[in-house]
């Protein structure tokens, strides 16, 4: 047997890198795909949430006597329905998770952590009861000082919201707790030395504020919980199987009692990889033997799901009159939330990964504050990080007066770079990002009066991980593709795809479902850019082992060896000796003839994919300032990035324009807003201020494709990558445009006009 | 407090249903008639996941009681395509990859059939502003505009 | 002999340490001859662990091949979002 | 919760006047459903003004314009001879919120949530325009500017109403403009809003001048000095500045999640002349 696929290696592919319409796209555009809050179920309550109104307080008791009495109220739960999970790590959306913490933030234990946190749980007959039961349940709270701040929650005298927290990865082990969960560091050469090497040193702090992933569909789930102790949950989520453990870890269940079905997902962008209501509701189901369906308001999205960490950071970085970088360093303070996990061990791995250098240093805490806990968010640690970078990277091409593509290019980390992290890279395509961007006739052309540009690159890992596919053969040919990871942009298209071109059929031929989690094996989720890779990988084994089947079918059928039939353009052939000895056997032929000649086709792969390709990217913006008002415009925007393989091009380009498009948030307009009570002012779209269609241009997109070699077609991944470059592109454009650098994000009107105003009497005086 | 009795037309058909005062023309939809096409992503008119026409009007149904609609005539994204036949936009939208989770979609293209019903041939700015209060997080808006553009431009014939 | 490097917090584990020979076949070869080597880093080699071999990134991959002379870095696992 | 739709006047100050203080006006209801569902409000009655034609009416009477009180800002938007007459009114009723509210919000909604940052009506009252409001006590007339007495706060009685907006005359040589400023450039509420009408002689000097600022203190305020400070001018820079002081030195802001203190007073002056010009413009081009 001699399966051959039309992959890359071999040259031209027939359906990689084609734009069919996506196979669920009919469902979306008429209002048909089911989305999290879109399912109704017999006999279904409603369950809502008691939130904390204190950013901080232990919790003496709690009543819920007159909520019980309601009529229509059917049952609450607090605290004392979820058993107490030790400390226990376990690999989730970003990072680990640990059950100890999992238990505590869906229901508040000991202490309400932050503004928001659950407290109770009602299920009722309607909305309305719920909402008045709600008001019935009586906390008493013991309200504790509060702390938000990642710099004041260091503070020796800072509120500690673990009292027994020991900070790890300091030896030794100080004998104080504090809200520093762990401080980790990094280390390449001695930092020293390279300053010592260096003509100019720079040195920054930087500050970026929490912003929030802003999917448009709120958390929903309906869980169904039967007296037999077997139940269903159907959720909005990235990954139904992560969802399926934490939920049986917390009811105390067998994984394999839990069935889980993704819905439709509404933006997750990472924030979706974590369990919110979902245990919530299967314990209100569980107690109440009724469906129970949860849905967040936009307001309690806000209040207790995600964000993205707040941070400072401070960064030193030395060069030489030439432009070469000598040494990088810098310190990373990230907030948690109320519980440990800030992704801030990726935001120091990622911190200097574009440079190709020999003496670098980054420290990183990670520290708790009276937020909710933060959530992966596309790249997770990495935009923070590389924002203060890349702004000083721009400071010194300045001060030389080295164009900053020039200088990035100069210093790039390529093929054989020993990553400022670690390892050595293989093939990687900053490189040929940086010279796509200064060929690129953007990048050339003329600025007017008051505009400026800028540049910045980017970097993220992307993984790969467990993941499960099947590919069934239909009677008449055509194939059902089963997968484990949700589709969140577009991945059905692209795993049909590479089974179409693994198989040689027609991509029309293949119809593609996310199979729940009885239907597969453990498959992890939807992020960290893996789902084209790793899905697409174990969908191209899947095709492989039914070529494996069809041929040794075929051999059967020709009564000729098995090694003597060879897999082409859909079709088994006779090869070798016997090659046009019989006419070839299509799909449809062998689907045809399957129950006679021993049976159904089924491709299965079972992988834990290894090899995830990493992916950098270049971004080129140009600013307008209104120096009235303090507004920044983005007039002109492109993103150049490297996809391995684009699967599907126009969905490549779309994760490159909406990362860049949340990008432009971050760095304008997105921050939280709190009170002196540390109380959320602005929970909700009209004042946490996403990009609005009017507010953008077109986004330009260039594709680069340096093959990932571990991939059969050289994916890579795309999604996390294009949200690293823009802060610091468009702050080192308003810098070109002001000759003022901003270092603090968002680079909001009142904080632009207030430097500008700054300058203004500084000139004057 | 006894149910409101509400008689509209719905996608071209009539339509009664009964309604608690406080309920929005959403809560209809979704919870009373099952149209979930509609999406609720904020319930406070900001985000236009909601969108529906009522007399020819673009308008949020999170932002309108269900008592209102008496006697008026609304059109959600399940009454768009006809029959088998899906809507231009549909098709472009499609065509054009300007939908990555789809959430927004459905509010996307209710407003955008408005625009064009007003105006068949708007600009990339006037699309833009007409569009300002749908929001998405997954496109950076890119291919939605263009899906819009050639629309009208299709339907114009050209 | 695959040559370890031990990045991050895993250096304060090891001792003086920064790189260490270590002969394995596989990536289980490897981690239970660094756990008896360095008592203190076996605890975290169960969950949490990334190993870069020869510039590519394997976690959780207990089989994944070791070359005579390659190079692996032991991180923290990476995610996303 | 009552909902009722009266289609007359009186039918609908009856229920007004019996309802008590828990009765709410509804008209295009893009506030009234937000706080509904915050649970801000309660309200055990509310009654929809919308079939009661004079509510929906946009007419000349006397050659001065006349808006019911629950025109949409579309409708506004579509209505020529309101557009002509007062295009800073018009601009202002359609800068509230989206396409989508456009096609609810209505302009006594927008004065009668009591927001100071309403974005209706530092146009409403640098246009002189007064309320027509019905009650029990028949019907009364109240200069905009003295409607809203502070944030939420109104100056009607039980059982009164807003029916609709009644506009002065129009002299040749006369127009306005509103602008605001938000962070985006759609879908927020104003940090500051600045509404100038003016009106020339038929030398282009400025006979009559109003500019009204919102979001820079409890309630939007007409700043008189800014007007003073334009009229017998031709509004030339050094006018503009001295207006812009004005209107900078009126403010009484505060510190919120939407501006500073400094922003706002700083960003008012620079509305102010950027609308002046405007409407000096358009005044400029009129009749």
């Amino acid at each position: 047997m001699a399966a051959t696929s039309n992959g890359k290696a071999n040259g031209a592919t027939r359906w990689i890198g084609t734009r069919p319409v996506r196979p669920d796209g009919v469902d979306k555009v008429t209002g048909r795909a089911r989305f999290g809050a879109d399912v109704h179920l017999p006999n279904m309550l409603v369950g809502k949430v008691l939130r904390s109104p204190h950013a901080h307080a232990r919790i003496r008791s709690i009543d819920a006597s007159a909520a019980l009495a309601l009529p229509g109220v059917k049952t609450v739960i607090t605290r004392d329905d979820f058993n107490d999970l030790s400390s226990e790590f376990v690999p989730a959306g970003e990072m680990l998770v640990n059950y100890r913490d999992v238990v505590r933030n869906v229901m508040a234990r000991e202490k309400a952590l932050f503004e928001g946190h659950p407290v109770a749980a009602v299920a009722a007959v309607s909305e309305k009861v719920a909402r008045e039961a709600l008001a019935l349940i009586d906390v008493d709270y013991e309200v504790l000082p509060h702390v938000l701040d990642v710099v004041d929650a260091m503070a020796p005298d800072a509120p500690l919201l673990h009292e027994d927290m020991i900070t790890a990865g300091v030896e030794p082990a100080p004998t104080k707790p504090s809200n520093i969960a762990k401080v980790v560091e990094f280390k390449l050469g001695d930092v020293a030395e390279g300053f010592a090497e260096a003509d100019i040193v720079i040195e920054r702090e930087f500050s970026t504020q929490p912003v929030h992933q802003g999917y448009i569909e709120p958390h929903s789930c309906i869980a169904n919980y039967s007296e037999d102790g077997q139940a269903e949950l159907w959720c909005t989520t990235q990954g139904h199987f992560v969802v399926r453990g934490h939920c049986a870890k917390l009811l105390g269940m067998d994984v394999s009692k839990l069935r889980v079905t993704a819905s439709e997902i509404g933006g997750g962008f990472g924030g979706k990889t974590v369990v919110y209501l979902e245990p919530v509701a299967l314990m209100l189901s569980r107690k109440s033997g009724q469906p129970v369906k949860m849905t967040m308001s936009r307001e309690e999205v806000f209040r207790a799901s995600g964000p993205a960490a707040g941070t400072r950071v401070w960064v030193k970085i030395g060069m030489t009159n030439e432009g070469r970088i000598t040494a990088g360093e810098a310190v990373l303070k990230y907030q948690a939330g109320a519980f440990q996990g800030s992704p801030v061990q990726p935001g120091c791995m990622c911190a200097f990964a574009p440079y190709d250098l020999d003496h670098v240093k980054v420290v990183g805490y990670d520290v708790l504050v009276n937020r909710p806990k933060v959530a992966a968010y596309r790249a997770p640690g990495a935009p923070q990080s590389e924002f203060a970078v890349e702004s000083v990277v721009d400071e010194l091409a300045k001060r030389i007066g080295m164009d900053p593509v020039e200088l990035r290019l100069k210093n790039a980390a390529k093929q054989g770079t020993k990553a400022a992290y670690g390892p050595t890279f293989g093939p990687v395509g900053l490189v040929e990002t940086l010279e796509e961007a200064k060929a690129h006739e953007h990048y050339r052309a003329p600025l007017k009066q008051g505009q400026g540009r800028g540049v910045a690159s980017g970097f993220w890992f992307n993984i790969g991980g467990e993941t499960c596919a099947t590919l069934n053969l239909g009677e008449d040919g055509t194939i059902a593709l089963v997968a484990g990871t949700p589709d969140i942009g577009g991945s059905r298209a692209s795993l049909c795809l590479q089974a179409a071109e693994t198989l040689g059929v027609d991509v029309e031929r293949i119809r593609p479902l996310i199979g729940d989690t009885s239907t597969l094996g453990y498959t992890f989720l939807t992020g960290g850019s893996r789902t084209a890779f790793a899905s697409g990988m174990a969908v191209v084994e899947a095709g492989k082992d039914m070529i494996r089947q069809l041929c040794e079918r075929a051999a059967k059928v020709w009564d000729i060896p098995v090694d003597a039939v060879e897999w082409a353009d859909g079709e088994a052939r006779p090869a070798g000796s016997n090659a046009g000895e019989f006419d070839p056997l299509s799909l449809a032929d062998l689907a045809r003839l399957a129950g006679k000649t021993g049976g159904p086709f089924v491709g299965r792969a079972q992988i834990n994919a290894q090899g995830a390709g990493p992916s950098f990217g270049t971004h080129i913006v140009d600013v307008d300032v209104d120096r009235e008002t303090g507004r920044v415009t983005i007039e002109r925007y492109t993103v150049i990035q490297d996809a391995g393989t684009a699967v599907h091009p126009s969905y490549v380009e779309g994760q490159l324009q909406g990362g860049a498009v949340q990008g432009i948030g971050w760095a304008l307009n997105e921050e939280y807003i709190y009170d002196d009570k540390g109380r959320l002012q602005n929970p909700g779209f009209l004042d946490y201020r996403i990009p609005v269609c009017s507010d953008v241009p077109m986004i330009d997109t260039v594709i680069v494709e340096v093959p990932n070699p571990t991939h059969p077609y050289g994916v890579r991944g795309v999604g996390e990558t294009p949200i690293v470059p823009p802060m610091a592109a468009i702050a080192n454009a308003v810098e070109d445009a002001l000759g003022m650098r901003f270092m603090d994000l968002p680079m909001s009107p009142p904080r632009v006009l207030k430097a500008l105003e700054d300058a203004r009497i500084a000139e004057a005086a | 407090m006894a149910k409101a009795h509400v008689t509209t037309t719905v996608n071209g058909d009539p339509v009664e249903f009964l309604c608690d005062a406080e309920q929005t023309l959403l809560d209809v939809l979704r919870d009373e008639l099952y149209l979930t096409g509609s999406k609720e992503g904020c319930g406070s008119g900001d985000c236009g996941a909601c969108s529906v026409i009522v007399d020819d009007r673009l308008v949020c149904a999170c932002l309108m009681l269900g008592v209102e609609a008496e006697g008026h005539s609304i059109e959600t994204i399940e009454g768009m395509a006809n029959g088998d036949q899906l809507h231009p936009l549909q098709t472009k939208f499609l065509e054009h990859a300007a939908l990555q989770c789809g959430v927004c979609t459905p509010g996307i293209l209710v407003a955008a059939k408005s625009l064009l019903e007003r105006n068949p041939d708007p600009t990339e700015i006037e699309v833009r502003y007409w569009l300002a209060g749908n929001l998405c997080r997954c496109t950076g808006y890119d291919k939605i505009v263009r899906a819009v553009l050639d629309t009208a431009q299709e339907m114009r014939g050209g | 002999m695959a040559r370890v490097v031990f990045t991050g917090n895993f250096r304060h584990l090891v001792g003086e340490d920064a790189e260490a020979d270590i002969p394995a076949s596989n990536v289980r070869d490897l981690l239970n001859r660094l756990g008896e080597r360095y008592p203190a880093l076996a605890p975290h080699l169960d969950e949490g662990i990334a190993l870069a071999i020869d510039g590519e990134i394997h976690q959780d991959a207990l089989f994944s091949p070791v070359g005579p002379d390659s190079e692996v870095y032991l991180m923290p696992k990476i995610a996303g979002g | 919760m009552r909902y009722e739709a009266p289609e007359t006047i009186e039918g609908a100050v009856k229920l007004l006047a019996g309802g008590g203080p828990r009765g709410r006006v509804l008209a295009g209801g893009t506030d009234l459903l937000v706080q509904l569902r915050a649970s801000m409000i309660a309200p055990e009655l509310v009654v929809d003004i919308k079939r009661i034609d004079e509510t929906r009416e946009i007419r000349e009477e006397g050659g001065r314009l006349v808006i019911g009180a629950a025109v949409t800002g579309a409708e506004l938007g579509e209505h020529a001879a309101a557009k002509a007459m007062w295009p800073g009114v018009v601009e202002s009723a359609e800068l509230i919120g989206s396409t989508q509210i456009q096609g609810r919000a209505s302009l006594a909604g927008n004065l009668c949530n009591a927001s100071p940052a309403a974005d209706t009506v530092p146009a409403l009252v640098a246009a002189a325009a007064q309320c027509r409001i019905a009650g029990p006590g028949g019907v009364r007339r109240l200069p905009v500017e003295e409607v809203c007495t502070g944030p939420g706060q109104l100056s009607l009685d039980d059982g009164e109403f807003v029916v609709a907006f009644e506009f002065p005359e129009r002299p040749p040589h006369s127009a306005d403009a509103y602008l605001r400023f938000i962070p985006r450039t759609e879908m927020d509420i104003a940090v500051v809003g600045a509404g100038v009408s003016l009106s020339f002689d038929d030398s282009g000097r400025c006979a009559a001048a109003r500019v009204a600022l919102g979001a820079v203190a409890p309630t939007v305020i007409l700043v008189e000095e800014a007007g003073r400070a334009l009229v017998g001018t031709e509004c030339d820079d050094a006018a503009l500045q001295n207006m812009a002081a004005a209107a900078s030195a009126a403010c009484r802001p505060i510190d919120d999640k939407r501006g500073t203190v400094e922003y706002r007073t700083k960003v008012a002056g620079v509305l102010a002349t950027r609308a002046a010009k405007i409407a000096a413009q358009r005044a400029k081009g009129a009749r």
